[in-house]
């Protein structure tokens, strides 16, 4: 198991980590019971990101992954977001052990979950209005 | 800005000591004679591993024939038990009985012979990682071949009632396996006294070389090879025989053996204050008996984190330890251990284990007390399952 | 009184170089982590192995990941055979195929296999000790599991046409495994090119330490575990790996392999004059082809002397040398290798095998060609058996 | 396989060995297949053994036994000889390993065919004359 320098400083040094007061959407992936579970949290304003926040209970690799996956969202748009894909995120960490490749896709499954919240709620709201 | 260092996974493996490693040198490159050979230099290594079977006899309270040298505990669990198995095949002897938390080596084993149509019953361990001995007599069939129950076990360092399961045993006329491998050091063992038909050892965790183990089988009792070939071993076991690792394994089984006492009244204080002082911790519990444990090993189950997480940010800080037993790292299937004691998945797998040596000090006590609680809670903070105690 | 001396028995065991030694020594005390663990004193030692496993898959023109580490050649010739039999016993695969000569780790795995339903043909071998690739063809049945024939014959030093048997076994879609213990650092080995699906190996052989070997599986075979545990090794092999013993069979393999040619070239030119000079010898016999052997291998039979008392004698010149394998000394049974080629059992009490290291030189050549004939002269003098050529 | 030093000695310098000419008896024992063969050379004048000399095929503790066995045959009695045990040899070589253990038995059933040989030819004599 050999972490890339760049996943052991996300891990030590997790950026935008923590609970988020009032974002406008939230996703969750993983389970518990596999040992991983990401929540991330975003603020979204005129279609684009501008706050992205994660809480990850998990190994070195999961936390690693929704740090760095917070950083990419940071700024891009619905759109753009919804394209990030596993591959974005282990490239941006320079790499994963063989053993961890499953940790993006729990990431990117969180992201893709709190978008179609933020969607669903936004579609209401577009419908009601 | 790391400030102090301590290895705490002595239960996953140890240094070879200075002596050890000084009593095997002669005999990679000297001494390096075939010990099967007729000339002198082989019948050097000859005599130096009659020499090792006969102190490590001494050492468990064993006769030397009833020594045999393998590769290590993995080996020597298999061994006992297929060889004890495929030895008593045509009496019909096709029940083995075993515990839910043994060591892989163990369950692995017994895994692969019920596919080979043999039944397994897996006794239940009690939540302080108990192995009840009525449990035992209860299960006894009268197809039942073998017993294998450990010493100590390796993740939670609970030390059971060996010799009343032994007894037991042959009460019922069924051979008694125990895997010895986290006891030596710790417990004394007397094969004869504690009612034990054969015992596995592995040298490397008592600061002995890696790939060096012990299997003892009682005088009298037949169990089919595992590795067939040259006569080495008695003809039970084949390979040209590791002088250099027996030399090793029974040096360091005889240092082990000789400060047990020593070692008992040496850590228990520090394992002891270790529990206690990460018990202040909010959100733990002990794993494993309190006081029905090997001097060395502490155990507990922190709310909210993940162990390989933790385990990284204490190296980082120096501190080496480990979650779940170090063969399972790497897999994320929570400790069979840990559930086996009835805890949750999630509690399973954030589980601490901290094993330490002889040397284990003060400094290296308080360092822990006061590093753990920091990477716990710095883990806490990101994690989406703690809130501060209340769920 | 003794002048010189020659160790002559580097096919029994050698001693392990310096250079082998210096790479091992950090993992017993410094680098000491258990493989498996995550923290970084773990990891470095999993880099280690990485690094071995990838080193040795060059060495013998094979995969990293179809390379396991065992601990000998003992285990890896019973785990390939009886793996794979294991594996394909769903397809009633119950015949193997081996020959008359095997190192007993084969023989013996056969007869046990035997005893548990198997079917085992043993070949024949011709009385300059070579295997008929056509025997192996007329040999195979639709039954047939495994093949196992050995790269060269430890007794004496015959070479095997191992590729043409690889291609025979594989037109008839039969596994093929070859016991190549004897051939390291002699001949070439490239497991693809030469059609074998899996390759034993023994470090000691070639100045690793004892207790540590190899076993080549081909990518996509599968075999049943022998020794079941832990998730070392790929999940294949269970045990706490022998880090240093893994380098160290890295090291030497890469220098073994790295000095083939240079060894043969060396050494061929020695072999020759000493079979010359001791043939020489009344009522002497080379066994074994003299142009398909090893460059290091001599074996010859001296009618009229029994071989124990011979290699005593020389062993108190300063020659070390055995007479039959080294695994058979102390037993009363003659050389199976020399009755399979055909010897009477007289005879094949009566060799004598030199097998000589990478710095044999003109000395040892001339030192054991002035005391093997006085001291068979002398045995022969009391002999009952011996007169004079005629008896 | 660790042997005395008196064996070690009696391998190397061997007492009485070769071939005797015209002996009064002669006793040969062992099988050549299991790797062991002996043959004794008794002279004997007055129903004592002036000399015994020996042939050994063997391995060094068949030497040995053979060579010290002359030694303890030499000046004794036709009874005393035949009263010859295998642990009075294994006593004068200071013990043999155990997987050696049959080598006495040979050289002790040597002697006893060489003086039942003498005894049958003498007995003959006896009764012609
Ligand atoms: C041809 C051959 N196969 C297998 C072995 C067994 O190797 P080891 O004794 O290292 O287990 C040997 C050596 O004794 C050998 O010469
Ligand atoms: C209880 C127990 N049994 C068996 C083993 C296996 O020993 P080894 O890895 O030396 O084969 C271990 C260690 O990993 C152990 O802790």
């Amino acid at each position: 198991m050999n972490y890339s320098q760049k996943v052991l400083e996300h891990f030590v040094n997790p950026r935008n980590s923590g609970e988020m007061e009032n974002p406008d959407a939230v996703g969750v992936s993983g389970s518990e019971k596999c040992g991983d579970i990401t929540r991330i949290y975003l603020n979204i304003k005129n279609n684009i990101i501008s706050e992205a926040k994660f809480q990850t209970f998990g190994c070195c690799a999961a936390i690693a992954t929704s740090s760095v996956t917070t950083e990419l969202l940071q700024g891009k748009t619905i759109e753009q977001a919804m394209q990030l894909t596993e591959s974005d995120i282990v490239q941006a960490l320079d790499g994963l052990p063989p053993d961890k490749m499953h940790c993006p896709a729990v990431a990117e499954q969180a992201v893709k979950s709190a978008l179609s919240d933020y969607q669903a709620k936004h579609a209401k709201k577009g419908k009601l209005l | 800005m790391q400030t102090h260092s301590v290895y705490a996974d002595y239960s996953a493996t140890t240094p070879v000591s200075q002596e050890v490693l000084q009593a095997m040198l002669p005999y990679f490159t000297e001494s390096f004679g075939n010990a099967s050979s007729i000339y002198q230099i082989g019948r050097k290594n000859e005599a130096a591993i009659l020499n090792a079977r006969a102190n490590i006899a001494q050492c468990l309270g064993a006769d030397p024939k009833e020594i045999y040298f393998t590769s290590g505990g993995s080996e020597s669990d298999n061994w006992a038990i297929k060889g004890a198995v495929d030895a008593l095949k045509m009496q019909r002897k096709r029940h083995i009985i075993t515990t839910a938390f043994e060591h892989h080596a163990v369950l692995n084993t017994c895994q692969f012979l019920e596919n080979h149509g043999f039944e397994v019953t897996y006794l239940p361990v009690s939540s302080n990682g108990m192995v009840n001995p009525q449990d035992v007599e209860k299960a006894i069939r009268s197809d039942t071949a073998i017993v294998s129950v450990m010493c100590v076990n390796n993740e939670i360092g609970t030390i059971q009632p060996i010799s009343q399961i032994g007894e037991i045993c042959h009460e019922h006329s069924v051979l008694f396996h125990t895997d010895a491998v986290q006891a030596i050091g710790n417990i004394e063992i007397d094969v004869k006294q504690q009612n034990i038909d054969m015992l596995s050892i592995s040298g490397h965790k008592f600061h002995a070389p890696k790939g060096i183990g012990v299997l003892y089988v009682r005088n009298g009792i037949n169990i089919s090879n595992l590795i067939h070939g040259g006569g080495q071993e008695m003809g039970k076991r084949a390979g040209t025989e590791n002088t250099a690792g027996i030399v090793g394994i029974s040096k360091a089984l005889e240092i082990a053996v000789s400060h047990i006492a020593e070692k008992n009244e040496r850590l228990t204080p520090f394992r002891n204050r270790l529990i206690e002082g990460l018990l202040q911790i909010k959100g733990t519990r002990l794993n494993g008996d309190r006081i029905q444990r090997v001097c060395n090993n502490v155990n507990i189950s922190i709310e909210g984190i993940e162990g390989e997480s933790l385990i990284l940010l204490l190296d980082m800080q120096g501190i080496q330890a480990s979650s779940g037993s170090a063969c399972s790292a790497g897999s994320l299937e929570p400790s069979h251990v840990l559930t086996a004691i009835g805890l949750e998945r999630e509690s399973a797998h954030s589980s601490l284990r901290l094993t330490f040596g002889e040397n284990f000090n003060e400094t290296d006590l308080q360092y822990i007390l006061k590093v753990v609680p920091e990477c716990v809670e710095k883990l806490r903070n990101i994690s989406p399952l703690w809130k501060g105690g209340q769920k």
